[in-house]
């Protein structure tokens, strides 16, 4: 039973108060991108044992998107951040690097 | 209207007479300058000032009396005519219950997932959350009264949940306000 | 080996039942296998024994880096049926379902499959159009399926509430050959029958590295060694998505807690297997009396083989509302296991962009019931390079746009 | 015997009688006892069978991990099976019969199958019943299933109500023992909110009973001292009957409190589940006594030999009158001097350890007990009840030296920690070789939120033995200040580890002695699994089902694990314990479920004119949460009868839709148009101020999602009509996009569903109607098909769209949702002359289909791409991107042979089956059948009066005329000829009036 907390109202959101939505910092490929791309784009998804950036819906709530680094071995949470952003901003980073020394996931480490 | 729902038991839960409601969407600045048009002002994150909800970074609930909200709204969207905002009037969207007496913290907490201690939830603040299984926004407007904000349409089930939840044989004693 | 029977139990009983073998040897690995199979599960086990029973290849390790039958197979609810909607999926587990109907002979093992029936409930309009699809769907298939009224509903489950209040039984997708089967059983029957035909099944042991040379797979490195093979199958369910990295490519996976509880026993009081999908919960009731509930999947990734207890709250009161006599029993324990979600919700029983290496994953939370049509389909496409049944299921589906959904019909996926 | 004595009972008033049924025997007892100390009282020992040989079976423990004395209590609506008669509080009136036996429990004929124990040993069932195939299913699963099972099904719906509660702290504190009471002490003194919860219906735990003395005073003193200063401590919440029964992730507690089970039908919730939020768990959960395992350890009689101080400390009641007490550790002692004291005979304490207890051993002998070292039981003698018991050495093989006669054994192995909580969200145990138990390891506890352990243990919990060492395990796990509260027991000797007793027991003996009481799993069924190979722990539970009662193996697990490890020849760390899974001890579901039953099972989501359509006939489809109506009923009608009159009236006159539940959402902003291109496959960027379009959207996956109608309201505002279905969910599919995607887009949205009513006025006298109610020009001129116009109609302040659905003259007219039911009315009112009738759901669906329109839902299901359904018109080719488009052009979605929309008729005019497939020559590689279509829709036509239907038909739309063959589930073959999917109107004169 997560609580997250929603950077954007501010409150310790009870795991009932979310609704999980999946992978974080998905780049979009549209017309133009080739088979493997949108394949990836639409189905190939992190899936790792610890570290993990996924995106949260604060509904019911203030109705905003945020994003979660989250282990998902343990449930510990580095931290919770805007979802106008494209990649983990250096204070999250940071915060799982002090917990977790070496972790990567996809390009970011 | 004189068809409005109420019951006692732990707490007095009453409907409120329908209230001009008015969904104000824009950023920070623009917000507060269309509630100035009105003399309103802009609530801090989570709070309600008395007339405004804070709903989300971006948008407002601005709550006058019905008669008015016309006016209200033609206000705040000719103070808004030249910025990116959205105000419309929503005052059929929602129902509201009033929910008073000493064990109004302690109804909510059987109903939404939320820390309602005192120092956790002071008289003022808003919280968008759920009612069992409906969303709505709880607003604790003094120590021993609350408004519950939510649609309309499962308004019957609200007042169902909070009855159940007000059983005068159902109290817990865990909040302050009457410690058991 | 020595055939199980009630004459061999009797037989032991006068001597104290120290004439019993091991169910099955616990070898060291050799240097080099024809076939590694990665996941002594259910699906592991049996896609080694159906190598060795239909296609002769016996010279087989299966690793296991826990104890054999030590995940999904031993956590789930243990119901079985092939009432499926899309052609790939009906066949798939019809083989399955049939192949359960004799495993307890063909493995001289008890599995206790009892085909005591199992139906979906239609509790909405949408529902019984669904289910009506799947019957006719199902004729054609060859899968023995009926849709049947309220009243027959209530004969056949009579602790069901069918008169609602909220969600009144409107009929139900009856299967009278589908049902359960004992979970564990299915596992040590295919790992004493794969031990007995001289396969290796080395338990502790954890594959740390996939080998490869010139695009092809050459072996494993393990916790117990080095271990070549020519083929190598990945049956790892709720930790897919590490073992295909380890092989170098990528699957359309996401891993997820899912939940079961059971009651405390009770007398028998409940027939067949029930399903009802509008309020998501499944129902039955074991041999033990234990009132078995399978309920949702955590929306977000986890490996922690708990999950959140909302879901079995939302399950619980669901089934209530159907079964008001549920209310009244205790909750005994619940549990969690991880399951691999892919993008259209249906396995995957594939070759791999490794050469000799395939994979079986992504069953999401109906692995069990598929156990035997899938070993049997994934060996034939590891002997044979080709199976009917596995076709579809192929990982190149999802550049294609080509999905197997199950949930088309009424909301059911698996 | 066992009987209530003259004297003693801390916790029963004598004043106070309550009389109670037991398998029909009128009995009583005091309030105060629970089920299983009034049954004592009244010398019932015998409280049930085991479960797989019916062996009589009487109480051996006095907690909630009594595996035995389980029982069906009350009637009807609050009927309860298995509940356990230790923790059954004792009320005026209880009723209760005992479980698992036919015809009574004293004369069980499944007691048949211990004589046939030999022949079930663990596992016996994976060998036997495999030939001939069918008799599993029909004959052997049957019988095994009617012996199993143990409490009665419940019949009766439940009579009680239940809730939750949702409480936020500080310190959750589970166990109301002297460890836990100091934990909150401690943490309410240092100002943290702490709940403090005991399960028993008291305080103290075992102290008072062991005689403990705490802070220079009798631990009774010190409980009531700690009790006054927490009470009076504002920001401490205490609560009796209330279990911390599961731990889960980031600091969530369960606690499943019982407020009327020792007083059913009191008018309030029966249990109310607490869902606790703390930064900090304290499982002061104290320890679980072991039993031995020794030859018919199982008679009645035998009982753990706390169990027996507790009965008589608690509730004045002695089990016996001559006790033999058993034990490796010097608690046990306890229990034979408290018997002593009592007056009762104390024929021996039997010591395995040969050294023997030390102060207590010496206060036993000088209470005149005579005490054995080295010494164990070979066996217990006895049917229903114990009656004596044979001595013999704990190091040899059992030959007896000596029989005794006594009607009571009461046992101690040792103490385990109930580490439950600690374990439920990934706690780690060490073994404590010394004590011989898990314990937490305070290094690896259950990680929270912040990637700190979120729970800690305290007591004897932890491993704390004595009652010093608890306070003092509570005081440092919770940082108390200064010293911790100085405590005295007599407990001096260290325990030595007995798993078998004797040491070397011969088969016989082994296959007697009893590790799980409840499933009748002995020592020779886990040494059996453990040589057939089944060598991991979870492997041997579930090979012998140890462990898998109700009990959830509490007291047999240790036990069963070390006889695991012996037989393996490895030490008992190695084999590790099976998972703790919460709930501690059983849960009612009806507890989990909380108030959602009944009518607040879930919301019904109502329209503003909801109470008219139920006052007028209405027939009920749930759609999501909303009730609409599916047709009116009106006098003897069928339903389908009413659906073909609405049909026919709407298409003759004038039909009404509360059409209230599509969604509607407004987008507005300067990039609004850009947007919306991207939501919808069609452009409506370029829609005119003052118009509508219909729209279609895709997933990103290609997959139709939904449809409506889009109006543009001004130059910077579109509102979006959506399914019914699909309103919230449309409007989340906006804003994620528009959060996570394009935030630099200048787009609001608002769901404005709710705000408004809206009714469709469907026929050919539509437009009569609302000209009747007057105030704003509808006329064809002003108001063109697909136009929309505000005004007043009738006085109401109304937006009017000039859509159709149904191929007929159509407005929907939508108002504030106050005045729904008022304009509703009025349109009844005025539509009366032009002979208005509403309509419902099912009607809707046969007018569109009749046009040929899809229907999200039917003719889309989610495989279905817009260009599957002939709606390449709605897909704009100018566009570059849109959700979806991308998607489509994957190969199987540009693939020529996907099945397309058609038109189906019947040969004969009947109506094709809901869902009926097209067969086509031969079978596929799998043996199915070859497709190639089926039926999304169908119905019966009134307006055309025979079936019609719409298909997915490969190369569908070039084989008009074709006929194919629908086999219905039967066999028997429906043919229906491929059309054009519109039947009615081609034309579509009836809508452009």
């Amino acid at each position: 039973m997560l609580i997250l907390t929603c950077p954007n109202c501010g409150e310790a959101k009870d795991e009932t108060e979310l609704h999980a939505g999946g992978e974080a910092h998905l780049k979009r490929f549209g017309p133009g991108s080739s088979d493997a791309d949108f394949e990836a784009y639409l189905f190939e998804r992190e899936n790792p044992k610890g570290v993990h950036f996924e995106r949260w819906h604060c509904a019911p709530g203030c109705g905003k998107w945020f994003h979660a680094a989250r282990c998902t071995m343990t449930n510990e949470v580095f931290g919770t951040y805007s979802a106008q952003t494209t990649e983990p901003p250096e204070n999250i980073k940071d915060a799982i690097t002090a917990k977790r020394p070496g972790w990567h996931w996809r390009q970011f480490s | 209207m004189s068809n409005l729902r109420s019951f006692e038991g732990l707490v007095t839960v009453r409907e409120m007479p329908l209230r001009g409601m008015i969904t104000l969407r824009g950023d920070t600045e623009v917000m507060t300058a269309a509630l100035k048009s009105v003399g309103f002002e802009l609530p801090e994150r989570g709070m309600c000032n008395g007339a405004v909800v804070w709903m989300s970074p971006d948008e407002v609930l601005v709550q006058c009396p019905h008669e008015s909200v016309g006016q209200t709204l033609a206000a705040l969207q000719s103070a808004t005519q030249s910025m990116h905002a959205l105000a419309l009037d929503v005052s059929d969207t929602r129902t509201v219950f009033e929910i008073t007496g000493a064990a109004t913290r302690e109804v909510l907490a059987k109903l939404a997932p939320i820390d309602l201690r005192s120092a956790q939830f002071p008289v003022g603040k808003v919280r968008r959350t759920r009612l069992a299984q409906i969303p709505c926004a709880v607003w604790l407007r003094e120590e021993s009264a609350a408004e519950a904000i939510i649609f309309r349409s499962v308004a019957e089930y609200a007042l169902g949940v909070l009855q159940s939840a007000a059983h005068p044989q159902a109290a817990v004693g865990y909040f302050a306000s009457n410690k058991m | 080996m020595k055939r199980y029977s009630a004459f061999a139990v009797a037989r032991e009983a006068f001597r104290h039942h120290t004439g019993w073998e091991r169910a099955w040897r616990s070898p060291e690995p050799k240097s080099h296998y024809d076939v590694i199979i990665i996941g002594a599960g259910g699906h592991g086990l049996a896609t080694a024994y159906y190598l060795g029973k239909n296609h002769g290849i016996k010279n087989v390790a299966v690793l296991e880096k826990g104890w054999l039958g030590g995940g999904n197979t031993g956590r789930n609810t243990t119901i079985i049926r092939s009432n499926y909607l899309q052609d790939p999926s009906a066949a798939i587990y019809e083989k399955a379902r049939s192949l359960y109907e004799d495993l307890s002979q063909d493995l001289n093992y008890n599995i206790m499959f009892s085909p005591r029936g199992v139906m979906m409930l239609a509790q909405t309009e949408h529902e019984i159009r669904g289910y009506q699809r799947t019957a006719h769907a199902n004729t054609l298939q060859g899968v023995a399926t009926e849709f049947i009224s309220p009243k027959r509903v209530k004969e056949l489950c009579p602790i069901i509430d069918i008169s609602g209040p909220r969600y009144p039984v409107l009929g139900a997708l009856w299967q009278p050959r589908g049902g359960t089967a004992r979970h564990d059983a299915v596992a040590w029957g295919y790992a004493r029958a794969c031990s007995d035909m001289g396969m290796d099944i080395i338990q502790k042991c954890e594959v740390t590295a996939i080998k490869q040379e010139g695009g092809r797979v050459t072996g494993v490195e393990t916790t117990k060694g080095a271990i070549g093979c020519n083929k190598m199958g990945i049956v790892v369910a709720g930790n897919s998505g590490q073992a295909a990295e380890m092989a170098g490519f990528r699957l359309p996976i996401e891993s997820v807690p899912l939940q079961a509880l059971v009651s405390e026993p009770i007398k028998p009081c409940m027939d067949v297997v029930v399903m009802a999908n509008t309020v998501h919960g499944y129902l039955s009731q074991s041999d033990k009396g234990e009132m078995v509930i399978g309920g949702g999947t955590d929306g977000h990734n986890a490996y922690t083989q708990r999950g959140s207890f909302h879901h079995v709250e939302e399950t619980v009161r669901a089934l209530i509302e159907t079964f008001p006599m549920i209310s009244r029993l205790k909750m005994l324990r619940q549990w969690g296991g991880i399951v691999d979600i892919t993008g259209d919700r249906s396995p995957i029983l594939s070759t791999t962009p490794l050469d000799g290496c395939f994979i079986n994953c992504g069953w999401g939370t109906g692995g069990f019931k598929a156990i035997p049509g899938s070993g049997f389909g994934m060996a034939q496409l590891m002997a044979t390079g080709h199976s009917p049944l596995t076709e579809q299921f192929g990982l190149n589906r999802f550049r294609e746009g080509r999905f197997i959904d199950e949930s088309v019909a009424a909301g059911v996926a698996h | 015997m066992s009987t209530r004595l003259n004297t003693g009972g801390r916790l029963i008033d004598r004043t106070q009688i309550q009389n109670f049924s037991f398998n029909g025997k009128q009995l009583s007892g005091f309030a105060g006892d629970n089920l299983a100390s009034a049954l004592l009282a009244n010398d019932q020992m015998l409280m049930g069978r085991s479960f797989k040989y019916h062996r009589p079976r009487g109480v051996v423990t006095s907690d909630g991990s009594e595996p035995n004395a389980l029982m069906n209590l009350g009637e009807e609506g609050r009927f309860e099976p298995n509940a356990r008669a230790t923790t059954t509080p004792l009320f005026e009136g209880l009723y209760a019969q005992s479980q698992n036996h036919f015809p009574s429990l004293e004369f069980d004929v499944g007691a048949v199958n211990a004589k046939l124990a030999r022949f079930l040993p663990a596992g016996f069932y994976y060998k036997m019943f495999i030939h001939p195939r069918p008799f599993w299913k029909h004959i052997y699963e049957p019988i095994i299933r009617h012996s199993a099972g143990l409490g009665k099904a419940p019949k009766a719906r439940d009579l009680d109500t239940y809730e939750h509660f949702y409480a936020f702290c500080d310190v959750a504190i589970v166990g109301g023992g002297i460890a836990g009471l100091q934990a909150a002490l401690i943490a309410g003194a240092a100002g943290k909110d702490v709940i403090l919860m005991e399960q028993d219906g008291h305080w103290g735990g075992r102290a008072p009973v062991d005689g403990d003395i705490i802070d220079g005073q009798p631990a009774e003193d010190w409980i009531s001292a700690t009790l006054k200063a927490l009470e009076a401590m504002e920001n401490v919440t205490l609560r009796t009957s209330m279990q911390g029964s599961g731990v889960y992730d980031h600091g969530y507690l369960l606690g499943y409190q019982r407020l009327a089970d020792g007083a059913p039908g009191a008018d309030g919730p029966r249990h109310r589940l607490w869902r606790i939020r703390t930064k900090q768990i304290v499982a002061a959960t104290g320890a679980i006594e072991r039993p031995l395992s020794f030859a018919g350890n199982d008679i009645p009689g035998v009982v753990l030999a706390s169990a027996v101080r507790d009965y008589l400390v608690n509730f004045g009641v002695s089990l016996g009158d001559r006790t033999v007490v058993v034990t490796n550790n010097d608690t046990a002692y306890l229990t034979a001097l408290a018997m002593k004291d009592a007056g009762l005979e104390v024929p021996l304490i039997v010591d395995a350890r040969t050294g023997g207890a030390g102060a207590l051993g010496e206060a036993a002998k000088a209470a005149g007990i005579r005490v054995e070292t080295g010494k164990g039981i070979s066996s217990v003698k006895g049917g229903k009840r114990v009656t004596s018991v044979e001595i013999c050495a704990q190091a040899g093989e059992g030959a007896p030296l000596e029989e005794i006669a006594c009607d009571v054994v009461a046992m101690s192995g040792g103490w385990s920690p109930v580490v439950h909580l600690w374990s439920h969200c990934g706690g780690k145990l060490i073994w404590n070789e010394a004590e011989a138990m898990f314990a937490p390891d305070p290094e690896r506890g259950p990680i929270g939120a912040d990637g700190a352990a979120f729970v800690t243990t305290a007591g004897a919990a932890s491993g704390a033995m004595t009652t010093a060492a608890a306070l003092a395990d509570a005081h440092t796990k919770l940082g108390g200040p200064g010293q911790p509260t100085p405590a005295q027991d007599p407990l001096t000797n260290p325990i030595e580890p007995v798993w078998m007793m004797p040491q070397s027991a011969s088969y016989k003996l082994r296959s007697k002695a009893w590790l799980d009481f409840q499933n009748d799993v002995k020592v020779s069924d886990v040494q059996l699994a453990a040589r057939e190979g089944f060598e991991s722990v979870e492997h041997a539970k579930r090979y012998t089902t140890l462990g898998m009662a109700t009990d959830q193996g509490k007291l047999s697990n240790i036990n069963g694990l070390a006889v695991l490890a012996n037989q393996l020849g490895t030490d008992i760390p190695s084999v590790g314990t099976t998972t703790f899974r919460p709930p501690y001890t059983p849960i009612s579901m009806a507890a989990i479920a909380g108030e959602a039953r009944g009518e607040i099972f879930q919301p019904i989501r109502k329209t503003p004119m909801h109470d008219w359509h139920a006052q007028n006939g209405a027939h009920w489809e749930p759609v999501g949460h909303w009730r609409r109506a599916y047709t009116y009923l009106r006098g003897e009608e069928t339903i389908s009868e009413a659906v073909q009159r609405e049909v026919k009236n709407t298409r003759e006159a004038l039909g009404l839709l509360d059409a209230s539940t599509l969604g509607k959402i407004i987008v507005k902003g300067p990039d609004a148009g850009k947007f919306l291109d991207m939501m919808y496959t069609n452009m409506m960027s370029n829609l005119k101020v003052g118009r509508c379009r219909y729209g279609l959207m895709c997933s990103e996956n290609g997959f139709l999602s939904d449809d409506g109608v889009v109006a543009r309201i001004d130059e910077d505002t579109w509102l979006c009509h959506t399914t019914t279905g699909g309103a919230d969910r449309i409007h989340g599919h906006m804003e994620e996009w528009l959060q996570t995607e394009w935030w630099d887009w200048k787009v609001y949205t608002a769901n404005v569903t709710e705000q408004y009513a809206q009714v469709a006025v469907v026929g050919p006298n539509a437009r009569k109607v609302l000209e009747k109610l007057g105030g704003m020009d509808v006329s064809a001129e002003a108001l063109t098909f697909m136009g929309w116009a505000d005004g007043t109609l009738g006085g109401f302040e109304v937006r009017a769209y000039r859509i159709s659905f149904s191929g007929e003259l159509s407005y929907e007219i939508a108002v504030p949702a106050a005045q729904g039911r008022a304009f509703w009315d009025a349109l009844m009112e005025a539509g009366e002359e032009f002979g208005v009738m509403p309509y419902g759901t099912e009607c809707l669906h046969i007018m569109r289909a009749e046009k040929g329109f899809i229907m999200i839902g039917d003719e889309s299901d989610g495989t279905v791409i817009p260009q599957d359904l002939g709606l390449s018109w709605a897909i704009s080719k100018k566009k570059e991107d849109f959700i979806g488009k991308r998607a489509q052009l994957r190969s199987h979605m540009t693939d020529p042979n996907r099945w397309k929309l058609v038109g189906l008729e019947t040969v004969d005019g009947s109506v094709l089956p809901d869902g009926a497939y097209a067969v086509a020559e031969g079978a596929n590689a799998n043996g199915q059948r070859n497709t190639q279509g089926r039926v999304t829709s169908t119905y019966h036509s009134p307006t055309l009066d025979r079936g019609i239907a719409m298909g997915l038909v490969l190369h569908g739309p070039d084989r008009m005329g074709e006929t194919l063959d629908f086999p219905r589930v039967d066999g028997t073959v429906v043919k229906a000829r491929i059309v054009d999917p519109v039947f009615f109107d081609p034309e579509g004169e009836k809508q452009n009036v």
